[in-house]
């Protein structure tokens, strides 16, 4: 039964990942009045399908200067951590491939081995933007993820476990981004610097460092980064709607379609933070980090702690 | 699940232990000191987990807990100082830095 | 008018302060107002609380006012606080008026100097101490006032402290009088510690209670008390600083080591005399003391030839009698003497001032010579100080003061007489003798140096006032073969014990008082015929072998310096010497070479090799976990 | 299936931090060094400790490894230094703290198979461990705290660049 689950998980979510590219595209065409990919199939949906056999057949070259086992590596990490960390996302009370008591830690501790990928790709590559990219990324990644962290602490505190499934649980009064709104706020920025998308994707901002740490990669071994971080978008979606958002909780429809619907508009909100916002330096990123999220993070622990307390008596 | 894992792990922690206490020892250049050092804070680590699992007891966590920060700690500091040496010295070779000798 | 109590020692502190952070910049007219002003405004309510005291005495003698608490432990406490009665009402109003007299004449003596301003911040910082010193209620306060003026008589010694040998002898006058405090403060120590309590009324009442008379504690808690007396007095043996602080300026001479901080220790003594009366062999010892420095002192005095050093060795003479007076039990008679002699010593000093400064800074009085016609206010007013001294009869106050102690010395028991024939006879002998050879010698004979720097009015006035001071005070206590007048007595009797055998002793006193009147001036004769009259008998005199060596012995002050010097000082160098380069250096080197050689050897393992260092840890490791499993 | 994923873990542990230790390249030891930690997290899962287990992937593997990553990426000395590191691990060299280690470890077994008070494993969840931290362990977590801020302050003050270069 589990290795049924989890095989359905591991399939949706490359699936749905592989589809978000091309929503992605769809999405920002439409909001800069263009049309986007649209030949391919009914509304351009199997541009993919094409996007797929041309990246499987392009050369995939590794660089004679470079480290080869961990460049080989780096780009496996990535899609590794981010399909690991799905194994415990509550998609609905069945439907869930580990019910682990530390499920949010894992979730953590997993997603924070995604920076390797980075550091991998960025020093096996062993040029310099590589280089640059994947000092970028190792520390833009090591301080959002005290964020996020420090950010999800209110909402232990709140259900009283880590497991992600009684976490959601613990919503059916009240979701938990109206009395953790700081905390939702600072999970879903730390979300988007911990992907590394734009505006936050510093590590490979391309008019600075052509492609950043993985500047030197190609064929499929780039598509996995790519994907990768698509996957890490819905990740960091579903996480959110499990932890601030009700998770599968909702009338009239089965759990898995709430889920999904939610987990659906997040990623559409990704989307749009691209659309929307510019890069900021990066001293700005670190700055704003350490100086705004880091004392907001701490203050709302403090709070929730306080009102928690004063409200059980 | 097997009451003797405990057991066996403290056996793994001394290995640990050993090893990482041959790397301090063998090894001049400072990075692999300071990985040397890490390894021996685990392998004390997992004695103290071990230890803990064999009487029930929830202390050995806690005390693992304190590791990781002073583990955080070494490391904050040791990099530092390994930066600092590296401007210094222009290498890392820790038997180059003995000028508090004279 | 007994809420401005506090006010008396707080406006010469207050002056202090101003006169330390602001005097540097303040001119020199402002600095004076400051300084002199303080402490007028400090006898002006010393004068106004004395009124009240003396038409509405307060419930139990006593005003008693406890500013705030100052040490508070479960075993120990006591505050910062005052208590004022009529013992402490006459050291007020003497060290308050006679100290603003002697300020506003420092006003214009001190006028030329350049530190015009630290000057008066130290006066005033003195007469702050002092009040303390004799009002505080409790003995930790008290020993702060007696460090204070220490501390203040150290400063002013030292004024001119450009010449070093004025700073010797400051540092003299602190280290000795420092060998008495150390006395004094292990006496202080032995009272806390049989009684719990530092309140002087508390303590005596506690000891006359748990003491026996004449039992072991009160015999040495009196005597270390009395060592610190000794040195503050300047009394035997540590009488020898106070000739030295003569380096001081005039005033200072005149204020500290003569009218005020001196007498500290004749009123400690008067302050504790309950504690006395339980040592009876201490009171004798007192008054043994007493004697022995006012006769030495006395001798001394003949031989000197610097006008200060006359009169320091008189201020230490007349203290032997006001001890004497302490130690017979005539604590009345003891404290008027200190006030009286306040009046004329303070006079004569700023006489004496005034002479040096006409006579451009010469001390040697055989140098001088002829000033009556120069200085006539100066002759006059100095002349009526010299016969206080000299206690010519009826019309000086020192003849009264001294005819009281002399009294008493004659009744104190078994010894009396002998008490009275030294003290009376020989003391008031070489006492007329020394200071009328200093007014013979200084205002007789040839004028030898042209005057300078006459006196203006801010000098003159304080010696007129304290001249008829010296003259009239006198006349409030009268023995009652004379005339029945006992207003001291009446004043401040009340807080002593009853004096032994005070009773009127009739045909037997009037014979003693002849007798010493006829001393005082067979003494005046005496010192005509040496020093006036012709040159011839001092002359002749002077080339005598014998009358050389013993005028040399007199002169260093009976070679008290010289005994020190060899006994203290020099055994003290020799023994330094000895241990200096072998004996504990040795030692000591070998402790300390041993190190280094220890240290050498361990020098060795600091290669400087980190790795070494770890193997070294890992030895140590393996040690301990080796020996864990071994035993 | 669980004993045996112990004595995997337990051997790659031991494994993995031997070549850690031994590697000449920084960057590929350090690879090395995660893979021990994962294993040891895994160990500490199977202890009946998954609390630690995710804490000791979020803090060594997560942050204190990466910053030691970093580090080396930012001296970038990996490559020319490792045939300089060859030179260093000569035999000669390692050969006496190999058997210095060695005969620690021989003690350290000698003192475990000494006989160690009996006892059951267990799991201790998260919750028990928070709670001996923040009654028993307090102070402890207090001094901790202490340990971390002077760590920061240490460290903000090591890195700092040096106003003049020593000569």
């Amino acid at each position: 039964m589990i290795v049924v689950v989890a095989l359905v998980v591991l399939l949706g979510v490359l699936a749905i990942g592989a589809w978000l590219i091309i929503l992605e595209r769809r999405l920002l065409a439409l909001w800069q009045d263009r049309y986007g990919p649209n030949r391919a199939g009914p509304f351009g949906l199997a541009q993919i399908v094409a996007d797929m056999v041309k990246i499987f057949f392009k050369e995939d070259w590794v660089p004679p200067f470079a480290d080869k086992v961990p460049f080989i590596l780096a780009p496996g990490v990535i899609i590794a951590t981010v399909l690991l960390s799905f194994a415990v996302v509550p998609f609905s009370p069945l439907f869930t491939v580990s019910r682990l008591n530390v499920g949010l830690l894992f979730f953590l501790g997993v997603s924070s081995l995604g920076v390797y990928s980075v550091i991998l790709g960025g020093w096996a590559s062993n040029s310099k933007y590589s280089l640059l990219g994947g000092i970028r990324g190792i520390v833009q990644m090591l301080s959002y993820e005290v964020f996020m962290g420090l950010s999800v602490v209110g909402v232990v505190m709140l259900a009283g476990s880590f497991d992600l499934s009684d976490i959601v649980r613990a919503q059916r009064g009240l979701w938990f981004f109206i009395p953790q709104i700081l905390g939702f706020v600072i999970f879903f920025i730390g979300g988007i610097a911990v992907t590394h998308r734009i505006p936050f994707d510093l590590p490979e901002a391309e008019n600075e460092l052509v492609a950043g740490f993985h500047t030197e990669y190609s064929g499929m071994k780039f598509g996995m980064f790519y994907v990768g971080e698509y996957v890490g978008v819905v990740l960091i979606s579903a996480m959110t709607v499990a932890l601030f958002f009700g998770g599968w909780l909702g009338p009239f429809l089965p759990p898995l379609v709430w889920f999904l619907l939610k987990t659906f508009l997040f990623m559409c909100v990704f989307i749009l933070v691209r659309a929307a916002l510019p890069r900021p330096r990066y001293d700005q990123l670190l700055a704003f980090g350490w100086k705004l999220l880091l004392p907001l993070s701490l203050a709302n622990i403090v709070l929730t702690a306080a009102i928690y307390l004063a409200a059980k008596g | 699940m097997s009451p003797q894992f405990s057991d066996y792990a403290l056996v793994v922690a001394a290995v640990l232990f050993a090893l990482g206490l041959f790397g301090v020892l063998a090894r001049r250049n400072v990075v692999y000191v300071l990985i040397s050092v890490e390894v021996m804070l685990n392998a004390a680590g997992l004695a103290f987990i071990s230890a803990g699992s064999k009487l029930g007891q929830p202390d050995g966590q806690v005390m693992f807990i304190f590791i990781l920060t002073l583990a955080a700690a070494e490391a904050s500091v040791g990099l530092a100082l390994v930066i600092q040496f590296y401007r210094a010295y222009k290498t890392l070779d820790t038997d180059s830095a003995r000028e508090l000798k004279d | 008018m007994y809420a401005i109590v506090w006010l008396i020692p707080a406006l010469p502190l207050a002056g202090f302060l101003l006169l330390v952070f602001l005097g540097r910049r303040m001119p020199r007219a402002v600095a004076a107002v400051v300084g002199v002003g303080s402490v007028g405004l400090a006898a002006l309510a010393t004068v106004l609380v004395g009124a009240s005291f003396l038409s509405a005495p307060p419930a139990g003698g006593a005003i008693e006012e406890r500013l705030f608490g100052w040490v508070s432990l479960p075993s120990l406490s006591f505050a910062f606080g005052f208590r004022v009665d009529a013992l402490t009402l006459t050291m007020m109003a003497v060290i308050t008026i006679v100290g603003f007299l002697i300020h506003l004449y420092s006003s214009e003596f001190m006028s030329r100097d350049g530190e015009f301003w630290l000057f008066f911040a130290y006066m005033n910082l003195f007469v702050s101490s002092m009040l303390v010193l004799v009002m505080a209620d409790n003995l930790a306060l008290l020993y702060l006032g007696w460090e204070g003026v220490g501390l203040c008589s150290y400063f002013l010694i030292g004024f001119w402290y450009r010449e070093p040998e004025y700073c010797v002898a400051a540092r003299k006058a602190f280290i000795v009088t420092r060998i008495g405090d150390v006395s004094m403060l292990l006496g202080l120590a032995l009272l806390v510690s049989s009684f719990a309590t530092l309140d002087i009324q508390e303590l005596l009442r506690r000891a006359a209670a748990g003491w026996a008379p004449g039992s072991a504690l009160p015999v040495v808690a009196t005597l270390l008390l009395l060592g610190g007396a000794v040195g503050k007095s300047a009394q035997l043996p540590l009488q020898v600083w106070l000739p030295d602080a003569m380096a001081g300026p005039t005033p200072v001479s005149a204020l500290i080591h003569a009218a005020t901080m001196v007498t500290a220790g004749v009123y400690l003594i008067a302050r504790l005399s309950a504690l006395y009366a339980l040592a009876p062999a201490v009171q004798s010892l007192v008054a043994i003391v007493g004697l022995a420095t006012l006769l030495l002192a006395g001798l001394a005095a003949i031989a000197q030839v610097d006008l200060k050093r006359i009169l320091a060795y008189s201020t230490i003479s007349q203290i032997g009698y006001m001890f004497l007076g302490l130690g017979v039990g005539f604590y009345s008679a003891a404290m008027f003497h200190f006030m009286v002699h306040a009046f004329f010593k303070a006079l004569l000093f700023l006489a004496a001032g005034v002479v040096i400064m006409a006579q451009g800074e010469e001390h040697n009085i055989f140098r001088m010579g002829g000033l009556r016609t120069a200085l006539p206010a100066v002759f006059w007013t100095f002349l009526i100080g010299a016969s206080s001294l000299a206690a010519l009869p009826l019309v000086t106050a020192g003849f009264y003061s001294k005819e009281w102690i002399l009294w008493g010395a004659w009744q104190a028991g078994r010894g009396g007489p002998l008490l009275w024939l030294l003290g009376g006879c020989l003391g008031v002998l070489l006492t007329s003798l020394y200071s009328f050879r200093a007014v013979f010698v200084t205002f007789f004979g040839d004028q030898k140096i042209r005057e300078s720097h006459l006196p203006g009015a801010r000098m003159k006035i304080p010696l007129v006032i304290l001249a008829a001071l010296s003259i009239l005070g006198g006349f409030i206590q009268i023995p009652s073969d004379i005339a029945p007048v006992s207003l001291f007595e009446s004043f401040i009797g009340g807080v002593f014990p009853k004096a032994p055998g005070a009773a009127e002793g009739g045909s037997t006193q009037i014979l003693l008082q002849v007798v010493a009147s006829a001393l005082s001036l067979i003494g005046v004769l005496a010192a005509y015929v040496l020093y006036r009259r012709g040159v011839g008998a001092h002359e002749r005199l002077a080339d005598s072998d014998a009358y050389r060596g013993v005028r040399r012995f007199l002169f260093s002050g009976l070679g008290f310096d010289w005994v020190y010097k060899w006994a203290f000082v020099k055994t003290f160098d020799c023994a330094a010497k000895l241990l200096k380069g072998e004996v504990v250096g040795r030692a000591a080197d070998a402790i300390g070479s041993a190190n280094a050689a220890i240290g050498r050897a361990l020098g060795a393992l600091q290669s400087g090799r980190i790795r070494w260092y770890l193997v070294g840890i890992a030895l140590g490791a393996v040690a301990a976990v080796g020996a864990a499993v071994w035993l | 299936m669980v004993t045996v994923l112990f004595f995997v873990a337990g051997a790659l542990a031991i494994v993995s931090t031997a070549l850690a230790v031994t590697r000449p390249n920084a960057v590929h030891a350090l690879l090395y060094l995660i893979v021990a930690i994962l294993s040891l997290s895994v160990l500490f899962y199977l202890l009946g400790a998954p609390f630690a287990a995710a804490l000791e992937v979020i803090v060594y593997a997560g942050a204190i490894v990466v910053l030691l990553l970093f580090v080396v990426m930012m001296l970038n000395l990996s490559h020319q230094s490792v045939a300089e590191e060859r030179t260093l691990l000569k035999p000669s060299i390692w050969i006496g703290p190999g058997i210095l280690a060695a005969v620690l470890l021989g003690a350290l077994i000698a003192l475990l198979s000494n006989g160690a008070p009996a006892g059951g494993d267990s799991i201790e969840g998260p919750a028990a461990v928070g709670t001996a931290l923040f009654r028993p362990y307090l102070v402890g977590v207090e001094i901790a705290s202490f340990l971390l801020i002077s760590g920061v302050v240490g460290a903000y003050h090591l890195g700092r660049r040096l106003k003049e270069p020593r000569p």
